[in-house]
């Protein structure tokens, strides 16, 4: 895996922003040849990798199935008008994914599930959903990636793992570079990781803190009372040392400036959203003694996107059910796990976004009996389990494109080179999905 | 199109037609003399009409909007409305917190047609656009925030006040803002560090730079550039009692700083949502009204502008980049609180905020604003604002009206529905005032046009622009100063009878007939585009080594701002008016 | 006395929906006006015919004397008696989402399971569960701070994770046992378990009482014992046997009581 | 042996998945993998990339184990998010919507089955098309516009 530096091309294209993870790194050189891309500068081995990624596993063509179960070429206006019916003709349809394509698209998904009283929901269901939930309970104290890198002399990491989920986050944002206040770089911070998993963060932080998996309840709520200054009875809490917590606590309330960042480690453990929850109100204790904001570590490059175009357009930020016409959000019950767990929905719609890859095996067997569309740019499991193929394009290399970073800053993504030839973007796909059917609505009335 | 809007008792104080019986003659997007024999007669006969509500203060795209919606789903559940059958428009959501179609939907239903945006960070601006670009039906210029940038900061302590004039010039441009937004000067900045800073002379720790040097300095680039509107400020210690005396002093701080020659607005600063700027006292305990103060010295002075940021008694949301600011009411309240720090730029916080008729300190916020409607004389110094959705949401707007028209309705609130610190604690029961149709198409309308630069609104007048609402009020058979009539004219205001915006019909009988796309307003200095040059080429290593984005993605691309109007301001070097 | 009688005569994957079935908005109306009454299937609206026989007995002047009794599998029906404010519904099978939430007054009585969202931000009357119920029983919704604020819920059976979220005033008395997370931000109202609970009782609580007559694991750190009282007086009841008492939630400064039976 | 499974991204795993080859080798070989610890392995005689068969509640996959150098715990191992972990990881959500990616009580015994591919894979478990098995490969299945019916 060890790449060679690139000599052979013709054209450098600056500043483009990575269509990865969350850190939506935008300060990436793509090297063209040809009007292809043979290089990537300054991005992660990740981030490279969904540039210039697998030609011989792109869908290039609409298909859907035949007789036989096997996908076959089909036209754009067959596979379009064919999808649209299904649509049309749905009483429970759901339209998920949403995570890695741009925030125009995603405005035409959500005006197709208005006219359509479809459930749209994205990669939120199965991530940070939970954490959204607490947020929506107790408070959102969170920041800009800058104020870290210019002001945090104590970050933390909880029950994350960057250094492999988002390889440049402590390199571009957080830990090594140069902050304003930060002169020093690393050198004038420190990084603490609470986590199980002796993870690659855990080994390039100053603290390594091992709790117990599914406790993390309890050990949020140990900090907070230190914090008050009360005593604790207990010689550990969820597998941490009291001392252990008192120093910890000690350094929290005596930054300058902390940042705490979190993962899936902690909003998908047992007290889920509870575990968030007292987590934020620890965080809002500190900025009595201190100054202290969190982020949740977002995955995919525009999953935060979603959720700020949903609440623009209705109001909630994931699983919006429109069956009634006017938007409905319920945790469990217009989520896409949920529905797909009692069987109910009578189609699926995947846009960017692998159900074959994220559901549980239990979820995804609901998707067998029920009409399913793909809108995606490559071959992956949930094509064994599509009815219908609708080829897309790649925001950030072939399609432009709005997109939120992680910390919800807006980032506009450059088309670079020409997409496939009988590809079409995701906004142009819906935008014809919405057209056809206004047109069956119309035959309707 | 051609159209008549035949014999409305027309409200257009600009032109001194203060409640004749006149027909307005629209042709295309422009208030005109003349038109054909095809112009369409809109018979509004004996009806209410004015010029088009503008708002020059107020929440509604960016950042803070997102954060809201997203963790408050219980505001968005309270202003659910399923689509009507036969409106155009689709469902509403959201109470404190609208849907940006639905912001769009209730302010045109009550007749507004432009709304100011009033504080974006420029590292978001693109989000505040696209936000706009689901608000349908306004024009919509925004206000930058540059009152805790750092290149500002920097620039004022070195006192290097012709970069920091290149420097607005240039990030109006990158922001595709309209207007230099101060919020709570070096405090915000503070906040990075969890602090304050405490009124105009206390100054940032790091930066060592006052607030006062913060507005001056901010004021004079205005005045040099010659923008259309005036530096907006929302002035330091927010909502502390004692807080008066922070206020008066930034009124008079920038007294002395020439105004630039060409522009149309006589204040050279607007202090916004001077309510929440007017306690006395030195804790909500002792608190009491400084208004009077206040009052007095925009009564005596003409430099200066205000708006109310009126509280209406309602479950609302707070939202404001004066985010030291939000985490004291966390610590008073207790409720789930929101914060967001932007790099280099600001901070910004939000809490819910229930402003209840029972609770002391919400009723003497409530009459703190009503005393400065009450007591400033020359209503083309003050404009109707809520601060949407600070002290209450927009839609109040027709209910705060219905206040200030009636004294019988006031008295009775005083007397009957309020707790008794509206009178012990403010001097509000010693007005005696009553606001003419006229007056409130000023504070609703002329006024704020005015106070923005905008000078193809606000009026009537010929080549005026065709933004026009009509209510379902007439006028010679309507007595608004009756407590009975204060519901209907809530609801007349509310629902308007048509909603004419660049001379096309939006709302007609109170339902929407048509939408289109908001208009982003903002402001293009022309003449310094070299000295643009240069200051970018300095800037942009700085700006790459503490903005986690890169500079060349920095800016708003044009395809965020359509369709857009852009104002073009030509420098033109140091151009004052004489004293 | 009127009696609506709903017999189920066909079930659904998807799930229907009971906003329109409720006393207060039947009370008066014809067996036709009934059989019509709007039914939410997914994005589709049907009347209640398409999946129920309707049958009325007796007659009534007001919603306090109609009672909708509701036969066969009911597992896929939401929102039984959502935001009813009077009268009763009896529910003679399991339950599907939101079954008396919002409730305002009245009676329900479901014979049988309920899914989650049972009784949340209920303000009045009675919610009786003869099964087990799943998560978020008595909770407030995403976002609202001020949960259940009055009635009261009985669940003979065991409930879930998330019991009384935020809850505000109001009783709850749950027979079987309960899941993680019961009375998380609670501020005020009254809980008794009489079953066991696995831990997290009463994190981040402000005020209110809880009583568990079971076993729990562990107790949160912030909870201090108090003291142990013989037969004590609870919320105006007496409670036969030795309690300990613990107060929290410390991390709030939190004045909350749990009374663990020993 | 029983085990607790926990699931989660890993850096090789999102590298094939984001690089779009999730039908090949190199996928099935960085993604269908369980990391144990050491002491597990030697105690089913396990040498690195032995396959063994992993069985929950909710169904049974074959795996490639490894060698974990992050979770030094007996009875607990690692498998990186992908189809194969899908198939035996918890649906239960709770009603928080996140289904249960970990914490899952799982049995392990050696095996001499194989690790399949993902469209292998797809086809055995869910079977919707009922294809036959040994038509799928690393390459994509499909039949293209204008070849013989």
């Amino acid at each position: 895996m060890i790449e060679k530096p690139i000599k052979d091309y013709d054209k450098e294209v600056k500043n483009c922003s990575c269509s990865y993870c969350g850190n939506n790194c935008d300060d990436i050189t793509y090297l063209l040849k040809n009007d292809e891309i043979v290089g990537v500068r300054h991005a992660c081995r990740i981030g490279a990798s969904k540039i210039i990624n697998d030609q011989d596993q792109r869908l290039l063509s609409p298909m859907i199935r035949n007789d036989e179960g096997i996908l076959e070429e089909t036209t754009w206006d067959v596979a379009l008008d064919k999808t649209a019916r299904l649509l049309h003709n749905s009483t429970r349809p759901v339209l998920y994914g949403w995570g890695e394509t741009s925030v125009e698209a995603i405005k035409k998904g959500i005006k197709i599930a208005e006219i359509t009283g479809s459930v749209i929901d994205n990669q939120s269901t199965i991530c940070h959903g939970t954490s959204i939930q607490a947020f929506q309970n107790v408070g959102h104290p969170v920041m800009t990636l800058g104020e870290v890198k210019n002001r945090a002399d104590v970050i933390v990491y909880v029950g994350t793992n960057p250094m492999d989920d988002h390889p440049r986050h402590l390199s571009r944002y957080t830990t090594f570079p140069e902050g304003f206040f930060r002169r020093n770089g690393r050198q004038d911070r420190t990084i603490i990781t609470l986590d199980p998993k002796y993870t690659n963060t855990a080994k390039v932080s100053d603290k390594w803190i091992q709790f117990n998996m599914d406790e993390d309840y309890l050990l949020f709520n140990a900090l907070r009372m230190l914090l008050k200054g009360e005593e604790l009875e207990e010689k550990e809490v969820a597998g941490v040392s009291t001392q252990q917590l008192e120093e910890l606590i000690k350094i929290m309330k005596n930054a300058e400036y902390g940042a705490l960042f979190f993962g899936l480690g902690v909003s998908q453990t047992l007290a889920k959203q509870k575990n968030v929850d007292v987590l934020i109100q620890l965080i809002e204790d500190l900025n009595r003694y201190s100054k202290w904001s969190m982020l949740p570590m977002r995955g995919f490059f525009n999953v935060s996107g979603f959720n700020i175009a949903l609440t623009s357009e209705t109001g909630y930020p994931y699983g919006v059910d429109f069956s009634r016409g006017y938007p409905r959000f319920m945790v469990g019950e217009t989520t896409t796990i949920d529905l797909l767990n009692r069987r109910e929905p009578d189609f699926f719609m995947a846009v960017s976004a692998d159900p074959g890859v994220q559901f549980p095996g239990y979820t995804i067997k609901h998707l067998v009996n029920i009409p399913t569309i793909q809108v995606d740019t490559h071959w992956g499991p949930y094509t064994e389990l599509s009815d219908i193929v609708l080829p897309s394009t790649r925001v950030g290399v072939e399609t432009e494109g709005t997109a939120y970073r992680m910390d919800s800053i807006p980032l506009f993504m450059k088309k670079v080179i020409d997409k496939p030839k009988n590809c079409h973007s995701d906004e142009w796909i819906l935008t014809e999905l919405y057209k056809r059917i206004e047109q069956l609505k119309q035959e309707d009335e | 199109m051609e159209y008549i809007l035949k014999n409305g008792i027309v409200f257009d104080p600009k032109n001194n037609v203060k409640g004749e019986q006149m027909d307005i003659l629209i042709k295309d997007n422009k208030i005109t003399d003349e038109v054909s024999s095809n112009a369409k007669v809109l018979d509004v006969t004996g009806k209410l009409v004015m010029p088009g509500g503008v708002d020059l203060h107020s929440h509604i795209a960016g950042p803070k909007l997102s954060i809201g919606r997203l963790y408050r789903p219980e505001d968005i559940r309270r202003g659910i409305k399923p689509p009507s059958r036969n409106d155009i428009s689709g469902f509403e959501a959201g109470f404190s917190l609208p849907t940006c179609p639905t912001i769009g939907y209730r302010y045109t239903k009550m007749g507004y047609t432009t709304v100011t945006e009033a504080a974006v960070p420029p590292l978001e601006a693109k989000h505040a656009h696209e936000e706009i670009n689901s608000i349908p039906n306004l024009d919509i210029p925004t206000l930058t925030l540059f009152g805790n940038n750092w290149f500002m900061l920097k620039y004022v302590k070195e006192n290097r006040l012709d970069d920091l004039k290149v420097f607005i010039s240039k990030w109006l441009k990158l922001a595709k803002g309209y207007g230099v937004k101060i919020v709570n000067p070096c405090g915000s900045e503070a906040w990075g560090w969890g602090k304050n800073v405490d009124g105009l002379d206390d100054a940032e720790p790091h930066w060592e730079v006052t607030g006062r040097q913060v507005i001056t300095s901010l004021t004079r680039v205005n005045e040099e550039l010659g923008l259309p509107h005036s530096v907006h400020v929302h002035t330091n210690d927010l909502g502390h009692p004692g807080n008066y005396e922070t206020t008066l002093e930034t009124f008079d701080c920038v007294k002395d700083i020439k105004k630039n020659r060409n522009v149309d607005r006589n204040q050279i600063i607007h202090c916004t949502h001077v309510q929440f700027h007017s306690y006395k006292g030195t804790s909500w305990r002792d608190v009491s009204s400084g208004a009077t103060e206040l009052i007095d010295y925009i009564n005596k002075h003409n430099h200066l502008t205000c708006d109310v940021g009126q509280i209406t008694f309602d479950e609302t949301t707070t939202m404001t980049a004066d985010a030291p600011m939000e985490y004291d009411l966390f610590r008073l309240t207790g409720l789930k609180w929101a914060n967001k720090d932007i790099e280099v730029e600001t901070a910004s916080g939000l809490i819910p905020a229930i402003y209840s008729q029972h609770a002391p300190v919400s009723v003497l916020q409530w009459a703190v604003g009503l005393e400065f409607f009450m007591g400033v004389k020359d209503p083309w110094k003050i404009a109707l604002t809520t601060d949407s959705p600070n002290a209450g949401p927009f839609i109040r707007y027709p209910k705060i009206i219905s206040w200030l028209m009636s004294q019988e309705k006031l008295q009775d609130m005083l007397d009957n529905d309020v707790h008794s610190w509206a009178t012990k604690r403010t001097d509000l029961g010693t007005y005696n005032r009553e606001y003419s149709w006229d007056e409130i198409t000023v504070i609703t309308r002329s006024s704020p046009a005015k106070i923005l630069g905008l000078e193809d609104r606000g009026h009537l007048g010929l080549n005026a622009k065709a933004d026009i609402s009509v209510y379902d009020i007439d006028v010679d058979d309507f007595d608004p100063t009756l407590k009975s009539n204060s519901e209907t004219i809530e609801n007349k205001l509310l629902n308007s009878k048509y909603t004419i915006k660049d001379g096309e019909i939006l709302v007609k009988d109170a339902k929407i007939v048509k939408l289109v796309k908001s208009n982003h307003i903002w402001c293009n200095v022309k003449g310094l585009e070299n000295s643009e040059r240069l200051l970018e080429n300095r800037i942009k290593p700085e700006f790459n080594k503490y903005y986690t984005i890169k500079y060349e993605n920095y800016g708003v691309n044009d395809h965020y701002i359509k369709p857009d109007t852009q104002v073009n301001v030509e420098y033109m070097g140091e151009n004052y008016e004489s004293n | 006395m009127k009696a609506i009688n709903l017999v189920m005569t066909r079930k659904n994957s998807i799930a229907i929906e009971f906003d329109n079935i409720l006393p207060e908005l039947l009370f008066d109306k014809s067996l036709t006006q009934i059989q019509d009454s709007i039914i939410y299937m997914g994005n589709k609206q049907l009347p209640l015919s398409e999946f129920f026989e309707v049958e009325i007995e007796g007659d009534c002047q007001n919603s306090e004397d109609c009672l909708i009794n509701i036969e066969g599998d009911l597992s896929r029906v939401k929102r039984i008696g959502f935001a009813m404010n009077s009268g009763k519904i009896i529910a003679n099978s399991n339950v599907d989402f939101h079954v008396g939430a919002l409730m305002t007054g009245g009676h329900i009585t479901v014979n049988g399971d309920a899914e989650s969202y049972a009784g949340r931000e209920m303000t009045g009357g009675t919610l009786e569960i003869k099964g087990n119920v799943k998560e978020f029983c008595g909770s407030s919704y995403a976002g609202e701070w001020r949960g259940m604020s009055g009635g009261q819920i009985i669940i003979h059976g065991n409930v879930g994770k998330q019991l009384a979220d935020f809850m505000l005033d109001g009783k709850i008395h749950i027979r079987g046992n309960c899941d993680i997370l019961a009375g998380v931000h609670m501020s005020g109202g009254f809980i008794q378990i009489d079953g066991n609970v696995t831990q997290w009782i009463g994190g981040q609580m402000k005020k209110g009482i809880i009583v568990l007559n079971g076993k729990i694991d562990s107790m949160l750190p912030g909870f201090v014992f108090q003291e142990i009282v013989h037969n004590p007086l609870i919320n105006g009841q007496y409670f036969i046997g030795k309690y300990r008492l613990y107060s929290g939630d410390r991390g709030v400064n939190g004045k909350g009581q749990i009374w663990i039976k020993e | 042996m029983k085990v607790i499974v926990n699931t989660g991204t890993s850096i090789i795993q999102a590298f094939y998945e984001k690089k779009g080859s999730t039908l090949k080798n190199e996928y099935r070989q960085a993604t269908a993998v369980a990391f144990m610890d050491l002491r597990d392995m030697q105690k089913l005689s396990l040498k690195s990339r032995d396959k063994i068969k992993i069985k929950s509640e909710w169904g049974e996959v074959v795996l490639y184990a490894d060698v974990s150098y992050d979770a030094p715990h007996e009875g607990i191992i690692f498998i990186p998010k992908g189809p194969w972990a899908n198939i035996i990881i918890s649906p239960e959500t709770y009603c928080c919507n996140v289904p249960t990616y970990k914490g899952i009580p799982a049995e392990i015994t050696k095996t001499d089955e194989e690790v399949l591919l993902v469209s292998e894979l797809m086809n055995k478990v869910y079977n919707k098309y009922n294809l036959n098995n040994s038509n799928l490969s690393e390459k994509p299945l499909y039949k293209k516009k204008g070849d013989e019916q």
